[in-house]
């Protein structure tokens, strides 16, 4: 018996017709501007019913972080919160592995490769999740 | 149009008050703010109430149950961190349409402790530590690197900000905490998100804050003319689209975009403001807001705060309250406690405090959403 | 002061949209209400929200996350059942004050399922039954038993009501309910509270509305005047202190007030009235209803429905959207879906159910707390 | 060993000093106006800290009512919900017992005779609490 196909943890991290993960960005015809998440209207210049589906590649650059070491009880810290531009457009939040969690060590700007992964965590109904990352390139 | 002034404000002392109810520490302040305009509840034509946590609750009406029932027309607002200021501009339109000629403004607060923010679950697990943080103090501690990034800020610079607030809070009774943290207390103090520090947040506590607001032939004809302070402008924005904004909220463009307003329909450049009251909910916030109200050239803010510019006697005196940092940030309540805080500057009643002979103030609070709120406040004569 | 026009309205079919959030359904209003106005989100200079149950979330900015971020000023407010009516009164006075020529009014919310009320613990243990009852009908079953007390009307009389509202619903397409619904089956539902059965409480639905105002300069400008409705009257009131209010809350005595200011604001009397939408949110309110606006003498509201007076048709049709009982209730929403359909009818563009005729109409919603908000709406030529 | 006195189910409701209960009303000294709970300032003519406590009779008027039909998960139905004139001013909401939960059997403007009775509830930490009911006079 094959265990289910585990559940994304954000609309916009979909399966491909070939069963592999990617981010659907949606790309405003008329300004260009890239969004994560189910639109049909473009907030930066209002055109309607012009948002075209895309692939984001999966890489970008760090653009913000922090160090997260208080988080809500029961979530393990520190970790890093970090802000990545996505290659070809549009932003998105996350969490950085990879780096130890010392400014030290975090470079602003640096090549980030986007990873799709298991979340570690099960709803109640018992799903399993597949989440992003980021991490260096 | 008509003018608009305050002619009664007051706020409690802010701290927590566990038996009280958001209603009752709300009609104290009315009442405070009443008697410092010699008015009674009976004279007031309309009450704009903002408190953010039992925004569905009807606080306003539940205030006038408990201090008069009038019949007056109520509104209940809530904007985030900006919810007392949107009260007071709500009544400050309200006099300026002609509507009415004298108005209420209490905003009120009873904050929970711990982290405000939540731990959303889309799909059924939870996303906190998986998809970055949910918590407020991450969004401005990101911000403050983004400040470091492009302007190379550090952390002392940060830090400093909250060794300033604190050290004015010294001198407000009103503030919950009046003690001085010398910058190796601010930078010993528990990590929070870097480069925020526990003393680097803001204080969540319980307080209400309210406004007397009155039309000129109003002022006028109650002979308080010489205390009243005028409201020279009142803008508010939301959040423009920015690259970043739905990712990492921007409350830089839109303080700027409301600044700038704000300066115009004030008709006087920053140089001519005396002190100001920014909304400091973290200090990286602090530093940010510098340059977004124009109070220093882009990327000079750090070199502000290293100066001693923004202190009491400096060039441009920043929180000389204590700021949300250490008098407190009862969310609903702190827009109007920081339009009480300037005026009573420039009435020349703030003590040991006083910024000596303030003329002009500015006030600016901007909350998660985005809800931005400038006033700019000027002494009459 | 400018006269001020509503040049764009309209509203979603309300139902249950268990799948779309409030801004989503708020978004759809604000668009629909910008397209029969024929103008874009980056024309607006000002948007007033009112949601109650997600009060301190911000609606209104998420709106403009959905539709344009364009930085202008974001209020959002809560009224109890008047927040949608609380939102559009702002709206006004902002254009009353001369701020804005242009701005958006939008009423956005998701009901759940089941009675609206709390089960309040004072001091530990449910009170619920043991000091009486703390749900909605309760409230409004008991003021239509003070009626009865006072004038002698009957549970027939109550329920004719609902027959009268439902029928009107099956003439609008974007009622939740259409269905006929003959005083047998009134009377036989399921009885919740002494005398207000099933089909005569509202429905908990989801729904949006949206309006856009503008200035009489603006609405030139545009060339819309001929579609255009001018805002007669806006009036606000809370709650007076009468004998019971504090324990039965007086709904009559608030809507009395804001009725009286309303007729002198607009310079007309309750007879110049053509269509009236009112806060049926059970049968028995609108009976008070009709005495509280004055479409009746005193202790003649049984007669005034025994009469078919209030029925499309009628000397005074009431409710002919289907009301709150048939057309649903989602709080926020509610205060600008009246003004909707008073709008409708006074441009000739109500279908079937078009009162003919009209040139002047009033809509009214009172919200626990006490809220209540009359506004007078004319026919432009 | 002694059980505990009980609670009181709201903070109006008290024990006297010769420990029997009693509603406690504040009067107005300047209109008069009565209301029950805490309160300082006069909704009726805003004069303040004029409040004198009182104890208001246990006796009244039935004001009006409803019969509750659907209430919250597990509260026992039908029950009348009513509204009382307290003798001597002040008006008090609660639940009505000792008459059948039928209109025709319900006067309005009948004598009510308010009566201090045990909640039949404990609070979590398992303390009783005496409630007041309404009964015909
Ligand atoms: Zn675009
Ligand atoms: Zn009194």
């Amino acid at each position: 018996m094959q265990s289910p196909t585990p559940r994304t943890v954000v609309d916009f991290l979909k399966y491909g017709e070939d069963g592999s993960l990617y981010l659907e960005g949606h790309r405003c015809r008329d300004c260009g501007a890239v969004y994560f998440g189910r639109r049909s209207t473009c907030s930066k210049c209002f055109s309607r019913s012009r948002m075209d589906a895309v692939a984001a590649p999966p890489r970008g650059h760090l653009y913000a972080y922090t160090i997260v070491h208080r988080s809500f009880p029961g979530v393990e810290t520190p970790f890093i919160h970090a802000v990545v531009d996505v290659e070809g457009g549009g932003a998105l939040r996350g969490t950085l592995l990879g780096v130890p969690p010392d400014p030290d060590d975090i470079e602003m700007g640096m090549p980030i490769s986007i990873t799709f992964e298991d979340a570690g965590q099960t709803d109640r109904e018992g799903n399993r999740y597949m989440t992003y990352f980021f991490r260096p390139a | 149009m008509t003018d608009v002034y305050i002619i009664g404000t007051d706020m409690i002392r802010f701290g927590r008050f566990p038996d009280r109810s958001v209603p009752d520490i709300g009609a104290e302040a009315a009442l405070l703010a009443l008697d410092d305009a010699g008015l009674s509840i009976g004279d007031i034509q309309a009450l704009y109430c903002g408190n953010l946590l039992e925004a569905n609750a009807a606080v306003g009406q539940r205030i006038l149950h408990l201090i008069g029932q009038t019949g007056i027309p109520v509104v209940n607002c809530a904007n985030a961190c900006a919810t007392g200021a949107t009260a007071f501009r709500l009544g400050w339109m309200d006099i300026k349409s002609g509507l009415h000629d004298l108005v209420l403004c209490v905003g009120a607060e009873k904050m929970g402790k711990g982290l405000i923010g939540s731990d959303r679950k889309p799909d059924g697990i939870s996303t906190e530590g998986l998809l970055g943080s949910n918590t407020m103090p991450t969004i401005f501690s990101t911000l403050g690197m983004e400040h470091t990034r492009k302007w190379g800020t550090t952390l002392e610079q940060f830090a400093r900000v909250s060794v300033k607030n604190h050290h004015h809070s010294t001198l407000n009774p009103k503030a919950m905490y009046q003690t001085e943290t010398p910058l190796e207390d601010v930078l010993s103090s528990e990590m929070i998100s870097y480069p925020n520090t526990k003393l680097m947040c803001s204080v969540n506590v319980d307080g209400s804050a309210a406004a007397v607001l009155a039309s000129e032939k109003k002022v006028r004809e109650l002979g308080l003319m010489g205390r009243a302070v005028k409201v020279r402008a009142s803008v508010m924005t939301s959040d423009p689209y920015t690259e970043h904004d739905l990712v990492l909220p921007d409350f830089s463009t839109c303080t700027r975009l409301a600044a700038r307003q704000a300066y115009e329909m004030a008709g006087i450049g920053p140089d001519e403001v005396d002190l100001v009251e920014l909304h400091d909910c973290f200090a990286t916030a602090e530093i940010l807001h510098y340059e977004n109200l124009f109070l220093c050239e882009e990327g000079e803010a750090g070199e502000l705060i290293d100066r001693m510019d923004t202190y009491l006697g400096g060039r441009i005196p920043v929180n000389v309250s204590g700021g949300l940092l250490s008098k407190g940030h009862p969310l609903g309540a702190t827009g109007i406690a920081n339009i009480y805080e300037v005026t009573t500057h420039l009435r020349g009643e703030a003590g040991r405090r006083q910024v000596e002979g303030a003329r002009i103030g500015l006030t600016h609070v901007v909350g998660l959403g985005n809800a931005c709120a400038i006033h700019v406040l000027e002494k009459t004569d």
